[in-house]
């Protein structure tokens, strides 16, 4: 798995907000990208994950440009941005059932409605799954996006700050989760503006990407 | 000369009040486009040298102004 | 084919190239415009029919087919926007938008006064009239749509959509005008549809729909230009234009 | 089906798992045909609300003008397409603006299929819940501004037909300003003038109707502005929601 990007720059209003960033993820990496507020994070993911066109440079997913393999690249990608992508008048599992059925080969929808099952229970819901979403607490709402982590379609995550409204606990089952996704061969792209978790930085696994504000962008390996 | 005289010129036979009103306001229009067009030029490139002074008055910050040309 | 493109689309060539050209289309529109007024006002010969009233065609039709053109030509940018993303045709289409509903307002305002002597009313659901209506609805969906953006980049692309929309609905909202007007009620007498004018009444007509188009085109250009300034006030080659003081026209 | 456009080389595919098929077009259009049809099924108070605006203001013309059955039967087409067309307006604002707000409009757009079919589904399951349900109340309000009954099929056929015109070019419009905050007037503003041709074929069909003249010519042409809008509504909406978010 290999996305790369070739003099990526973005400009917004007639402001750069990065550019020339020349960059690889490749298997088993799992990039943080830091930075103060306003500096580009999340139009860095949103570029990444395909949602903005509006850059210059290249993008280039397994070699090739995204805009020619952009079906490929969206079956294997999985963003979670600020706004969770939960519906609050359906229930838990109504929700994965959706993400499902956009995103799994499987062709049968019992098989897939019990990946559903397995994978609330992994998010600890296991007795929520037939709850409206609305009658959850906001940290079990959180999990409920999370679990589409653990329904495993797609190489690659692209996560926008994951550790917000989620309790310690929950921060190192999901940083677990995600060292697990590389050491499988997946790659994470995550950001977070302040030291939320301790796991990942000594993990060994981990290479950051900062911002510096400025329209500059460094890469340590 | 369709007219006899200045003042049958300006009466239109009875239709000035349709004729006239019309003219102004059409051709009316487009003046005020074209004279508010160059005023706002002049007003414009007048504020870029004020912006260009008072940047010159302070040199030390570094300053993030780009010549990149947008295409 | 792509350096062409983005030579075009380049606002510092563009800014220089029309400061050369914007003199002449300045000029030569306005000496049109009062050749084919006085013409037209004074020595074209009054209609059989309507008498001097009718030399309210020499402001009605050009402004319409300038609003009309005007809707063409921002869809033409609108188009070159989206599909090469080069922001001078943005600029463009904003800047034709406002002169394009001025003078379909223009159109509508003459119309309603030349239907006073004319039908002995200020307003008929004519066929024309009402489509000339709509669309000045929707110049000014697209002016607030622009304005309603945050984002500058948003407002842009959002308005070269609807403009888009807005040029494939054109014709079906014409037609259907049309088809309406023919089903309420029997043929109108029409205010352009006339048995052949005489070169006397037309020549002047003519003079006047060019120098509309010229004046048009100039106020466009300089709308752009004041676009590009506004936009980049800090790029350097903008900072020696306003330090030369060479301010063109 | 869709299949990858991205060719791997033999090399890739030992480490990568081959994506030998994407998931289904179909699979994803119903799901979130479904999908909507249940969360508007969940909210029922507001799924009748287009029934009730409509029935409201055809109410308000009687007690305007005059209870009087000749003049009610000549303005009744105009009326209940106006209040039909005015209806399904007052629903577009919500046709997006929930799945913007909770994040689900840019997973859809995320989705491997194509944003245009997806944003099909959402346009159908509206028409479903407003356009339908109008069209299948009408002959009842039709009776009430004696109409006269053979031309209760008509009314109902050009309402069918216009108002999933009117589904397919409000998307649009919704797709523009569902990033604004104030989007609502504004909407009504960009979308009435792209209306006004449904209005005048819908209501004009009808009134044909009631004098007895032929009328296929008139329906192929509404067939034909809902094929046209089928067609492009669909990208142009998927285009506009793009940029709604990017802004």
């Amino acid at each position: 798995m290999q996305l790369d990007t070739l003099k990526l720059g973005c400009e917004r209003d007639e402001r750069w907000l990065f550019s020339d960033l020349d960059w690889q993820i490749r298997s088993g990496e799992l990039w943080r990208i830091e930075g103060p507020n306003g500096s580009g994070k999340t139009t860095l993911l949103r570029i990444l994950s395909g949602q903005m066109a509006d850059y210059t440079g290249t993008l280039l997913w397994q070699g090739e440009p995204l805009a020619r393999c952009r079906e490929a690249f969206m079956a294997s990608m999985l963003y979670i941005g600020h706004r969770p992508g939960i519906k609050k008048a359906l229930t838990a599992l109504e929700n994965l059932d959706w993400y499902q059925a956009m995103s799994a080969f499987e062709k049968r929808r019992g098989v897939r409605r019990d990946a559903c099952f397995q994978a609330l229970a992994e998010v600890g819901l296991a007795g929520f799954e037939e709850t409206p979403v609305e009658n959850l607490s906001a940290g079990q709402q959180r999990r409920v996006a999370l679990a589409r982590l653990a329904l495993g379609h797609q190489r690659l995550w692209i996560l926008d700050e994951p550790f917000t409204a989620i309790d310690r606990a929950g921060v190192r089952q999901l940083e677990g989760w995600m060292m697990a996704h590389c050491r499988a061969g997946g790659s994470v792209v995550v950001t977070s503006h302040h030291d939320s978790g301790e796991l990942l930085p000594s993990s060994g696994v981990l290479k950051n990407l900062r911002f510096d504000g400025q329209g500059g962008v460094h890469v340590d390996c | 000369m369709a007219f006899d005289s200045l003042a049958d010129f300006w009466a239109m036979n009875g239709y000035a009040a349709y004729v006239w009103p019309a003219f102004i306001v059409v051709l009316g229009a487009l003046v005020t486009f074209a004279l508010v067009s160059v005023i706002e030029q002049r007003r414009l490139l007048r504020h870029v040298a004020a912006l260009e002074r008072r940047e010159a008055r302070r040199p030390a910050r570094s300053t993030t102004a780009t010549d990149e040309e947008m295409s | 084919m792509w350096p062409i493109i983005h030579k075009l689309g380049s606002p510092k060539w563009f800014y220089t190239m029309s400061g050369r050209w914007l003199p002449f289309l300045w000029g030569i529109g306005a000496l049109l415009i009062t050749v084919g007024s006085l013409w037209g006002l004074a020595f074209a010969p009054p209609d059989y029919q309507q008498g001097d009233s009718f030399r309210i065609i020499y402001v009605h039709v050009p402004a319409a087919i300038v609003a009309q053109s005007c809707f063409a030509m921002m869809a033409l940018c609108s188009l070159i926007f989206l599909v090469w993303r080069i922001k001078l045709a943005d600029m463009a289409a904003g800047a034709a938008a406002p002169l394009g509903a001025a003078m379909t307002f223009g159109a509508l305002f003459s119309g309603a006064i030349w239907g006073v002597p004319t039908w002995g009313t200020w307003w008929v659901w004519d066929a024309r009239l009402t489509s000339m209506l709509l669309l000045l609805f929707i110049y000014l969906g697209i002016m607030a749509l622009r304005g309603a953006f945050a984002s500058r980049d948003g407002g842009a692309r959002a308005a070269a959509i609807l403009t888009l929309v807005g040029v494939i609905n054109l014709p079906i909202i014409k037609y259907s005008v049309v088809w309406w007007n023919t089903l309420h009620q029997g043929a109108t007498f029409s205010i352009t549809e006339k048995p052949a004018m005489p070169m006397s009444m037309w020549l002047p007509l003519l003079i006047m729909v060019l120098g509309f188009y010229l004046l048009f085109a100039a106020v466009t250009v300089a709308r752009t230009r004041n676009e590009i300034i506004r936009r980049q006030p800090s790029a350097r080659w903008v900072r020696a234009l306003a330090k030369g003081g060479r301010h063109g026209l | 089906m869709v299949r990858g456009a991205c060719t791997l080389t033999a090399e890739r595919a030992d480490t990568d798992r081959v994506l030998d098929a994407l998931p289904g077009l179909w699979q994803g259009f119903s799901a979130t045909l479904i999908r909507d049809c249940r969360l508007r099924f969940r909210r029922r108070s507001e799924l009748a609300n287009p029934l009730i605006f409509f029935a409201l203001v055809v109410t308000l013309f009687p007690l305007g003008l005059a209870p009087d059955s000749t003049l009610l039967s000549g303005i009744a087409p105009g009326l209940l397409w106006v209040a039909a067309l005015l209806a399904v307006l007052l629903s577009l604002d919500g046709l997006f603006r929930d799945d913007f707000d909770d994040g689900t409009l840019e997973q859809l757009l995320l989705a491997p299929q194509p944003a245009g079919v997806l944003v099909l589904a959402k346009i159908v399951a509206h028409w479903l819940t407003t356009g339908l349900p109008l069209a299948l109340a009408s002959p009842l309000l039709g009776i009430m501004l004696s109409l006269p009954g053979h031309s209760m099929g008509i009314l109902m056929s050009t309402l069918l037909l216009g108002s999933a015109t009117l589904s397919l070019v409000g998307a649009i419009g919704a797709a523009l300003t569902v990033g604004l905050r104030r989007g609502g007037v504004l909407l009504s503003l960009l979308i009435l003038p792209l209306y006004t041709p449904v209005l005048i074929f819908g209501a004009g069909t009808v009134r044909l109707a009631v004098e007895g003249a032929p009328l296929a010519p008139w329906l192929a042409l509404m067939g034909a502005m809902l094929a046209l809008s089928l067609l492009a509504a669909p990208w142009a909406a998927a285009a506009a929601l793009k940029l709604s978010l990017d802004g």
